[in-house]
């Protein structure tokens, strides 16, 4: 038999996953690539370094299904699902028991409730407003002068971390900057946002019923503070991976693959791809 | 199942008859010549028979508003009112008139809004009417005569509530008659009486067509879109006409199998007023899945018209109107709302409900939430809530509302 | 029910802030424990007839939500996001605290606005306490407003209290307790308005809002307490700007706004801070049929607020309250999403515009995003009154 | 007499030393970053420098600013509408302004005055913060335009995009969604500029815009923001550099003012 993969491509507003998957649902090859303005190029770019991590030729890959806010970039590809879908997916590849995923985004918190199969059951984001969601710990990491991954370890030292009630995200900045100016250390903000955070997207999981188990995905899971906040205010563990950033490639990816199994026309396939 | 004959849509006698007829109406409404005096009044509950049969000219500023979200030019109306000190967080219906008619002239490119002689505030479901209706009073120095009309808090509206209303419209009249030398004619009202409930009867019958598999109308929609004359023009004989045009047109796609769309894969009951700055774009998400909505609320915010003891009636005319206005969709009580929806989930055999909350409208949205946790964990239907708003495209958020509804369908297509 | 005594009263001059903030309600659970058999009726704003409720020996109380003291964690999905903070923290409290809940054995929420009169369909299907949604009449002309307001008042109180009887001579009672204590309002306002420095606001204000938790004879006795120590205040008088201060408050400012406004230099000479505990100025009858008196005040004597129906005064009024407070300026303050008081705004402005009385609006939150921008905007607005 | 006027803003802190209440015998700017407290001073210092000035020679020090109260050495401090106001009335003093706009880092706020420079009326912008300099800053960012460009960038623009979401994080959904529509970054960034023209149009009209426009605040030197003012206000817009001083400025002569009621 010929040698076969599927890919999954998640662009996403700040950065683009790819994950190639053979015929038996092993992870070959990963990428991450920061998207600039050229989203559909740097799609293209995540999918080959993918293709390259796993040392294969691109035509190898047979089918390829784009997800997340760039999706209709990823026009190489043959399938589109949202992230919603893929996140799921993906989250229960990794964790089989997962009822639950938390993926706090760029720009959305997304909770979803899973059946047994994977079916999505219902899933709840965040509204209008940009509070809760990563940009709000990116802007904020950035007002204290630190980076985005320094911010778990820090949050570590914190003894009583302050309250931030802003619910904007660049007002948030000038509640930050306040905080600092009064004297309260880094790491009591630090962790007062993660607890600001965490309130926020146990409120969104609530619309959808809080069970057993929950995954945390997204890039903001790597954050061991915001994962302690987290457990804290649910009082319990929660699952995190190394690879919760790909979750979305991973299930886009997993998507394919079972249409190629199927050996039907693909289903999930909204109409933008016709047009 | 009906036998189905293969005939392409665009064959058919009726083919998209009534919607060039609403255009029609819609046009010649705004164009029509101003001759008699005019009256201003809210779409819920509202005594439009009344004063139509007192000789006035009625308009519904509210109508006029989404006429103009759904043709993209509402924001400039907006930005106009918010410029004398309206708020950002005040209802966009309210912000639109008073940057079109009071602070623009009412010239629209349909045709002038005539500034009002008298305003009624039908106070039905809506408490933002009354406010709304007292800076109109005072931007026009008209009178205005408040209509009181008690939430919907009962099985059966109490007599006390009808006596209640009725008293106060008998009072209306003869303030009017005095105001405007005018004499109400019983057998006037009566004769418009039977226009309005010949329109209901029909516009009632096209909600019923809906529980046919598949259904010849997206009764969110495109009911929308018929929903402006019996809101518009409810007691005129065009009114009535309309809808025997339509359920001619629905009984056709009927008799040939004929939908929306091509081919129905999802029923769905809407919940919630419209996205109008985005009504295309939003519609469009619901197409592309085979999505048809088989019921919704929102064409009801004019009167619950599907349930025939609520329609008008020429034998009782007082309590007729009382009892009417009692039930627009906003002045119902969440206990009945749910009622409404669980009834059209099951008798139109839906798969799903979509929740469309909007930032204006705090009567009609406060409280989406708690029915959607109704629905899925009491009723077990799959709901989907999205948030705008029906006026003010600064809060159309496309590419966030397009992922949750592809979400949506996408999670019932693999539960199938 | 008992009267107050004077020792009675120290566990409330000592710990004000802390009671009438309480989100556990202990007033009203110690008040039920020594009135067995007796409830506690949740009233929302603005205005619910008190006099009613405590004509059967229960006691009304005003909630205003949880405010700072709960965060908002299931609420946000129950109502949506462009909803004021009190319907949110009101919902909080229902849903995730249990003294609240207990505490309560009934609710009212009048028809103030959109938002209140949704709460009763969302409370009545998650309790089983009795909720009544209360249509207060808003046509004041009709003649029909005063039969329906007697129906509709009695109606509130058979779903209360579906087993009991009224008492008219209790009610006439009850009338003339509710009277006194606002008569009590009267004169401390009006000390106030004589002698703002011997009046601090913020503790005006507790002793005011901390009667939503009292029965109204040990609120009556506080107030007097509280009158005869302002009266021997001798706090020295400030260079302050005399203001009125209006946001027809449904939701309440957070106590540290209050404060700010004062700290800012506003001497604050009329408000409208729990104007539902303060909605009338006159007394009730308390001759003839008591249903009636209280149904014909409410129509004819009830504040001018905005969550009422009041055609073609809104400029009057603020005028008026301006002139009658001899102010320098007016402090709109309103809850964020609070509808009708953003509308009324618009002709009160103007009317003072036109006046040349200067205004400045702001917007707050209970639980806002620090006050840094409403010190800036009080700040500025006393400044320009301030500098030459 | 010498008064100075220090404005600690959420951006940068500015400085004036102001002689006899006329002649500016020094300025200084730096980005505010650590303890405003300390920027302050150390501003300040820079003005003594400059000015070869001791300590003690400067007669009343205001602050003004987000940071106004962290000033230790302050004599009073005024909040920054007020100095806005009675800065940009002295810069401008010889076309007699009675309208300005002042667009800072955080937040952008249309002020009316008296001829004194006295405020009548002001707006502020609403809770979110799309309308403000920062917003820029995030779109420089988003689309790896460096701030030194921004201007230049969206001046080539032919066909501006306006940005309609009232967030200025949601924004860049949308300007991701322009992105990947393949509209140039230039008509991108312009619409980002009339957008926030827009809103600071919606303040101006809020406390009546029946004059001329004149420029205060830290976007002052950007002719991009010029230009879309000019043409969502449909009027030319009055901006010099001078004018990001106008609240340090305006504290000093409200310096001057107090001391003078001081001495008397």
């Amino acid at each position: 038999m010929q040698e076969k993969y599927v890919a999954g491509v998640d662009v996403g507003s700040t950065t683009a996953k790819a994950i190639i998957l053979d015929m038996d649902r092993n992870i070959v090859g990963k990428s991450l690539q920061n998207v600039s303005p050229k989203v559909a190029e740097d799609a293209e770019t995540a999918f080959l370094k993918a293709c390259q991590d796993a040392g294969i030729d691109r035509e190898k890959v047979v089918l390829i299904t784009g997800t997340g806010y760039g999706r209709l970039k990823v026009r190489f590809g043959q399938l589109i699902v949202t992230e919603i879908s893929c996140h799921a997916k993906g989250a229960q590849f990794i964790f089989p028991k997962t009822r639950l995923t938390l993926d706090i985004g760029g720009q959305d918190t997304k909770a979803i409730r899973l059946g047994e199969n994977g079916e999505i059951i219902d899933f709840s984001m965040n509204d209008k407003c940009s509070a809760g969601t990563g940009r709000f710990l990116d802007v904020c990491a950035d007002a204290l002068g630190f980076s985005v991954s320094d911010l778990g370890p820090i949050s570590e030292k914190s003894r009583r971390p302050v309250k931030i009630t802003s619910t904007c995200t660049v007002f948030a900045e000038t509640e930050v900057s306040n905080q600092l100016a009064r004297g309260r250390k880094p790491e009591d903000i630090v962790n007062g946002l993660h607890y600001s955070i965490a309130e926020r997207s146990i409120s969104l999981m609530r619309r959808v019923g809080i069970v057993d188990e929950i995954t945390f995905t997204g890039g903001v899971s790597r954050n061991t503070g915001m994962v302690r906040a987290l457990e804290d205010k649910l009082g319990r563990k929660i699952n995190v991976s190394p690879l919760s950033q790909w979750f979305g490639a991973i299930g886009a990816a997993l998507f394919a693959l079972e249409e190629l199994e199927k050996g039907s026309d693909p289903k999930f396939m909204p109409m933008e791809v016709k047009q | 199942m009906e036998n189905i004959v293969a005939v392409k849509e665009e064959d058919l006698q009726y083919a998209g008859a009534a919607r060039k007829m609403q255009r029609q109406l819609v046009r010649d409404f705004y164009r029509q010549d101003v001759t008699k005096p005019v009256v201003y009044l809210f779409v819920g509950g509202n005594p439009a028979e009344l004063l139509r049969a007192l000789g006035f000219q009625v308009y519904m500023p509210e109508i006029t508003a989404l006429t103009m979200a759904i043709r993209h030019q509402s924001l400039q109306y907006i930005l106009k009112a918010e410029s004398i000190g309206y708020g950002l967080d005040v209802c966009g219906y309210v912000k639109t008139d008073i940057g079109l008619t009071h602070l623009s002239g009412g010239e629209t490119d349909m045709g002038k809004i005539p500034r009002p002689d008298l305003l009624v505030c039908n106070y039905s479901g809506c408490s933002v009417y009354a406010k709304w209706w007292e800076a109109l009073a005072e931007f026009y120095k008209v009178p205005l005569i408040m209509l009181d009309i008690p939430y919907h808090r009962f099985n059966d509206p109490q007599k006390e509530d009808l006596e209640y209303i009725i008293g106060q419209l008998r009072e209306m009249v003869e303030k009017i008659e005095k105001l405007f030398d005018l004499t109400f004619d019983m057998n006037r009202l009566k004769d418009v009486l039977a226009y309005s409930r010949k329109a209901e009867d029909g516009w009632g019958r096209s909600f019923e067509m809906a529980k046919h598999v598949p259904s010849p109308i997206d009764a969110y929609f495109e009911s929308i879109f018929y929903m402006f004359p019996i809101n518009a023009l409810r007691g005129t004989k065009e009114a009535a006409e309309f809808y025997d045009l339509l359920n001619r047109e629905l009984d056709e796609r009927v008799k040939h199998g004929i939908g929306p769309v091509e081919n129905e894969e999802f029923r769905t009951v809407i919940e919630g007023v419209p996205p109008y700055p985005g009504y295309r774009s939003f519609w469009n998400m619901f197409k592309k899945w085979n999505a048809v909505s088989v019921a919704a609320t929102y064409p009801k915010v004019g009167g619950m018209f599907d349930i025939p003891e609520l329609r008008h009636d020429p034998a009782k005319p007082w309590e007729s109107i009382a009892r009417y206005s009692i039930f627009s969709y906003c002045n119902l009580s969440w206990d009945f709302r749910r009622e409404t929806i669980k009834r059209y989930l099951e008798d139109f055999k839906a798969d799903a409900l979509v929740i469309h909350g909007i930032k204006s409208c705090r009567s009609f949205t406060a409280g989406q939430g708690d029915l959607r946790d109704y629905v899925i964990n009491e009723l077990g239907y799959p709901a989907l809530y999205v948030e705008s708003d029906h006026q003010d495209p600064r809060y159309w958020a496309e590419a966030q509302i397009l992922n949750r509804v592809d979400a949506f369908f996408e999670a019932l297509r693999m539960k199938r | 029910m008992t009267s107050a005594t004077s020792s009675d009263l120290i566990p409330l001059l000592t710990n004000l802030q802390e009671i009438t903030y309480d989100i556990d309600f202990e007033q009203v659970h110690k008040w039920k424990r020594e009135h067995p058999g007796k409830k506690a009726i949740a009233t929302f704003p603005v205005y619910v007839p008190h006099e009613l409720i405590y004509a059967y020996g229960h006691l009304p109380v005003n909630i205003y939500g949880g405010g700072e003291e709960i965060s908002i964690s299931h609420a946000d999905a129950i109502l949506g996001s462009f909803i004021c903070s009190i319907s949110k923290s009101t919902t909080e409290l229902l849903l995730s605290h249990q003294p609240f809940r207990d505490a309560f054995d009934g609710f009212v929420f009048p028809f103030i606005c959109d938002v209140a009169r949704n709460l009763s369909g969302i409370f009545g299907r998650r309790i089983s306490q009795p909720v009544y949604m209360l249509h207060l009449a808003q046509n004041v002309q009709s003649e029909h407003s005063i039969p329906y307001l007697k129906n509709e008042f009695m109606r509130m109180v058979s779903t209360l209290f579906p087993d009991e009887q009224l008492d008219l001579e209790k009610l006439r009672d009850a009338i003339s307790k509710y009277n006194e204590n606002r008569a009590l309002y009267k004169k401390i306002y009006e000390l106030r308005s004589e002698t703002p420095w011997k009046v601090p606001l913020d503790d005006l204000y507790m002793t005011i809002r901390v009667g939503s938790n009292l029965d109204v004879v040990k609120h009556n006795e506080l107030l007097k307490s509280k009158l005869s120590e302002y009266e021997k205040n001798e706090r020295p008088k400030k260079d302050a700007i005399r203001v009125v201060v209006t946001g027809n408050f449904c939701e309440q400012p957070p106590l540290d706004i209050i404060r700010l406004i004062e700290q800012v230099g506003c001497y604050v000479i009329d408000d409208d801070f729990m104007i539902g505990r303060r909605f009338y100025q006159t007394p009730v009858s308390e001759e003839g049929d008591p249903i009636e008196a209280l149904a014909r005040h409410y129509l004819h004597e009830g504040a001018k607020t905005a969550t009422r129906f009041h055609e073609g005064e809104k400029g009057e009024v603020i005028l008026e309250r301006v002139k009658n407070a001899n102010a320098e300026g007016v402090i709109f303050l309103t809850a964020k999403f609070c509808e009708p008081a953003l509308d009324d705004l618009v002709l009160q402005q103007q009317a003072l515009q036109e006046n040349g009385i200067p205004s400045v609006h702001i917007e707050f939150e209970e639980r806002g995003s620090g006050y840094e921008n409403i010190r800036l905007s009080l700040e500025t607005f006393v400044e320009s009154l301030l500098f030459d | 007499m010498i008064t100075a006027g220090i404005d600690i803003g959420t951006g940068s802190t500015k400085g004036v030393l102001l002689e006899d209440n006329e002649k500016i015998i020094a300025r200084a700017i730096k980005p505010t970053k650590g303890s405003p407290g300390k920027m302050a001073t150390e501003i300040f210092n820079e003005l003594l420098e400059t000015s070869k000035l001791d300590k003690g020679e400067v007669d009343y020090i205001a602050s003004t600013g987000y940071g106004r109260y962290m000033m230790e050495e302050r004599q009073i401090q005024i909040s920054d509408l007020t100095t806005t106001g009675r800065g940009a009335k002295f810069i401008y003093r010889d076309k007699n302004p009675s309208l300005i706009l002042d667009i800072g880092t955080q937040s952008s706020r249309a002020i009316r005055v008296d001829e004194r420079g006295k405020i009548i009326q002001f707006k502020m912008n609403e809770r979110c913060a799309a309308g403000s300099g920062r917003f820029i800053e995030r779109c420089s960012r988003y689309l790896v335009v460096p701030m030194e460009k921004i201007s230049e960038t969206a001046m080539k623009s032919t066909d501006p995009q306006k940005i309609s979401s009232v967030c200025a994080v949601l924004s860049e959904t949308e300007i991701i969604n322009h992105v990947s529509q393949g509209i140039p970054v230039e008509d991108i960034l312009m619409g980002v500029f009339m957008s926030i023209a827009d809103r600071a149009g919606t303040l101006l009209k809020r406390v009546k815009l029946d004059a001329p426009v004149f420029l205060a605040g830290g976007l002052v030197h950007m002719p991009a923001m010029k230009k879309a003012l000019d043409e969502v206000l449909d009027q030319e817009v009055i901006s010099v550099p001078e004018a990001h001083f106008s609240a340090a400025i305006g504290a000093a002569r409200l310096g001057y003012q107090r001391l003078q009621k001081i001495k008397k």
